[in-house]
């Protein structure tokens, strides 16, 4: 199956059809919005969530060096530039959380009854999904 | 001015019984039903009659046919129930287009002649409308007069002295339509022509209508007469066909209705209606 | 239907690490990365991680977590590249770069999920 | 806030016989409480100058045809009052819809957008053709429900005026096509989803939507398109999966 072809690309050119205007999209385009930023930014989060993976590999491979390579992962955690990249990431995947809850609801309407259940009771659930989660990991890293 | 009030039924019911009144006041006037009155008038919704077609879209021109709002093909008598356009748009829209199709592929291309007419006609709208300088007569300004002349003339209520009144104003706004301003000389999507084209064409429609309401002394469905209030099946149970002379003047013949299952009633409302039910 | 089936089957990586990456990422960002290193709360010992980490379930979940998040970050930063400096077509390099990435990120991480016990 | 009495109306101008690039022409317009940025335009169009250019048509948001970009925001100029703008030294700056090439003025081509919504095959499919005997397709009011929302698209195409993928680039099917694609896939009458599979699930069609969700915030008729397209996403993987349970041949 062949792509769908703009019909914009075969313009013909006739005397009741002259020149089309065609308005240029600037690279900057995703600045001249809040939405369009908000948008960008939202996907950007998962910068930040491949930053995480890669600091939960360097974790994982000096746990297995053994403590001494551990306390140094730990020391490294403790520069100021690592703390001010950890809070930025913060506030990038908590924003990667709450976007994606908040889109579910659009993404998966339930229905109930010939009826579909506002967005919030959709969304709900998974704020309560992530409040008990978070609980149980943060249980079982500090007990 | 007349407005429709309300005010009175509260927000809440106006909001449970009414929504959709109240968005379209909001939405689109941006009038309040809650607080405000809602002004209205009647409108025309549709024309009713048009282009008479065959039931293949045919008119009798031969070569031209006509479907939609345009045309009249006269399912339900004088042309109009709810939803009629639907209809109109898809059963007769296709086959007219098929009846049309069919016409073209079975006759030669168009000859010399008939070219040389096409281009004659071409020259005559360029001259007139295209590269037309010095007029002083804004379309907006006479669309605006032919309006409240037929709003006044030929609404619901019609009467021999006004339709009279209206059909010389209207000859008067046919003359000053010579002298349209145009400032539109582009041949891309030039909608001031479009416009230009469209009131000669609405002048026309409006005279033909006038011309037809005064030679129908009668009253029957949205053609009220005040001066002649009853029906007249024997004379006017006809469709009205108006044609254009060879000296631009009209005039107006009938066509016999064929009632099929419905014969036309009264429309009654109120006690006399449960009274004609039974 | 190829490409429709790597279309489908990168949006369900691509869906699933979101899931787990908005339920899981803060919280372990949040323990590991600030309230420790700040001292805002006790950090666990380097025993109880370990005997944590050996339990085959904390490993999958472990592997889960970064394979999935992987995967979304790939498709994420794909489209995101292609609409933001406008380069799609550099369509195959940046393809490769992104799943090639999760792909590698995956395995280093299963590696050392496999030979930390 | 008080009210100005007379608003300016920044308007792009575009003549393609003469222009090789839009520009933007002043005009001055009364407010009054009830006129839209469309009652202006008709204004100036009927006084002032008579070769401003736009489409419209209903003047109630039936037609999908006065859509403009009002202050840079997709916008039916017959729903949009001028009484909202007009602040004392405001302006309203009206273009062309974003991301459509621009034919004249305010006018946009469309005839790309139409051979979209050709391709999704927006009409009912029935293999067999019932006799009218058997009556009409029936319909409860749940099996409505589940598409209505889909069905009250009027094509205005602000949607694509406010999705940066199609303006990046319009190969993309878009909101609107990709919406009403799933109004027929939805309805219980319908069973053309096979036949419309393979230009919804493509590399161009739902997968090339990252749910900005612009289309949905700007639509006027509530459609939410990028829902839709979400929706359709995992209905195309539950497809996909199948693929591997059915027997070879039997392609979706």
């Amino acid at each position: 199956m062949g792509a769908v072809k703009p019909e914009t690309i075969r313009v013909e050119y006739a005397e009741f059809h002259p020149r089309w205007y065609r308005p240029p999209v600037s690279v900057y385009w995703w600045l001249k919005q809040r939405q369009y930023l908000t948008f960008i930014l939202r996907e950007l989060s998962s910068v930040f969530v491949a930053l995480f993976v890669v600091m939960t590999l360097f974790q994982l491979w000096a746990l297995k060096k053994g403590p001494e390579a551990y306390a140094q992962f730990q020391q490294w955690l403790q520069s100021p530039l690592v703390i001010a990249l950890s809070i930025i990431g913060l506030f990038f995947v908590v924003f990667h959380s709450i976007t994606w809850f908040n889109l579910t609801p659009s993404a998966m309407p339930v229905r109930l009854g010939g009826k579909r259940l506002p967005a919030f009771l959709v969304a709900a659930p998974s704020y309560v999904a992530w409040a008990v989660v978070s609980a149980i990991v943060a249980w079982l890293v500090l007990r | 001015m007349v407005h429709l009030d309300l005010r009175h039924l509260g927000e809440k019911l106006i909001n449970a019984r009414l929504p959709f009144v109240r968005e379209l006041c909001l939405k689109y006037q941006n009038v309040d039903p809650v607080k405000e009155l809602i002004p209205v008038r009647p409108v025309v919704h549709y024309m009713m009659g048009g282009v008479s077609t065959d039931i293949n879209g045919a008119t009798p021109l031969a070569g031209l046919f006509a479907a939609g709002e345009v045309a009249c093909v006269s399912i339900n008598g004088a042309n109009r129930l709810g939803s009629n356009s639907l209809p109109e748009c898809l059963v007769f829209g296709a086959r007219a287009g098929k009846a049309a199709a069919l016409y073209a592929s079975e006759r030669p291309a168009p000859n010399g002649p008939l070219q040389a007419l096409v281009l004659d006609e071409r020259k005559r709208l360029e001259s007139e409308f295209l590269h037309k300088s010095g007029g002083r007569q804004r379309i907006a300004t006479i669309r605006g007069e032919m309006q409240a002349t037929m709003e006044k003339s030929a609404g619901i209520y019609r009467e021999r002295n006004l339709l009279e009144e209206g059909a010389g104003q209207l000859r008067e706004l046919q003359e000053r339509y010579r002298d349209i301003q145009l400032d539109d000389r582009s041949r891309t999507f030039n909608t001031e022509l479009e416009s230009a084209l469209e009131l000669g064409f609405m002048l026309d429609v409006a005279v033909s209508m006038i011309e037809c309401a005064l030679h129908r002394t009668e009253s029957r469905g949205a053609h009220q007469r005040t001066d002649y209030p009853a029906r007249d099946d024997g004379t006017f149970l006809a469709h009205s066909l108006v044609f254009r002379n060879s000296d631009g003047s009209s005039r107006v013949e009938y066509q016999p209705v064929t009632i099929t299952r419905w014969p036309p009633g009264e429309r009654v409302y109120g006690q006399a209606r449960q009274e004609q039910q039974h | 239907m190829a490409r429709q089936s790597n279309e489908a089957f990168f949006w369900v990586m691509f869906s699933a690490g979101g899931v787990v990456a908005a339920l899981l990422i803060p919280v372990q960002l949040f323990l590991f990365a600030i309230a420790f290193p700040l001292g805002w709360l006790p950090a666990p010992s380097y025993e109880h991680l370990m005997a944590l980490v050996r339990l085959p379930l904390v490993r999958i979940y472990l592997f889960v977590l970064c394979c999935l998040s992987l995967f979304h970050w790939a498709h994420r930063f794909r489209y995101t590249l292609y609409d933001g400096l406008q380069v799609k077509h550099l369509n195959e390099i940046i393809f490769t770069l992104c799943y090639g990435g999760a792909v590698i990120g995956t395995m280093v991480a299963a590696y050392l999920l496999w030979t930390i016990a | 806030m008080e009210m100005a009495e007379t608003i300016t109306l920044e308007i792009a101008r575009y003549s393609p016989e003469q222009d090789t690039a839009p520009h933007f022409q002043s005009f001055e317009v009364p407010v009054h409480k009830e006129w839209v940025v469309l009652d202006a335009l008709n204004h100036i169009k009927d006084r002032e100058d008579g070769t401003l250019t736009y489409r419209w048509s209903c003047r109630m948001g039936i037609c999908g045809s006065c859509g403009m970009m009002v202050n840079g925001e997709p916008k039916l100029t017959c729903a949009t009052f001028l009484a909202d703008y007009a602040t004392k030294g405001s302006k309203i700056r009206v273009e062309p819809l974003r991301y459509f090439p621009v034919i004249r003025d305010l006018v946009t081509e469309l005839g790309d957008f139409l051979g979209k919504l050709k391709k999704v095959k927006p009409w009912l499919i029935h293999p067999s053709q019932a006799p009218l005997s058997q009556g009409e397709f029936l319909q409860t009011p749940a099996q409505l429900e589940r598409y209505k929302q889909f069905s009250m698209c009027i094509n205005c195409t602000l949607c694509y005026a406010a999705c940066p993928v199609f303006g990046l680039d319009p190969i993309f099917v878009g909101p609107a096509a990709l919406a009403l694609a799933q109004r027929y896939n939805m309805d219980s009458r319908d069973q053309g989803s096979g036949e419309r599979i393979a230009v919804l699930a493509h590399p161009d069609g739902i997968w090339g939507c990252t749910f900005v969700g612009e289309c949905t915030r700007v639509c006027p008729k509530h459609v939410d398109p990028a829902g839709a397209i979400q929706q359709y996403k995992l209905t195309a993987v539950f497809e996909w999966l199948k693929s591997f349970i059915t027997p070879k041949g039997q392609d979706i």
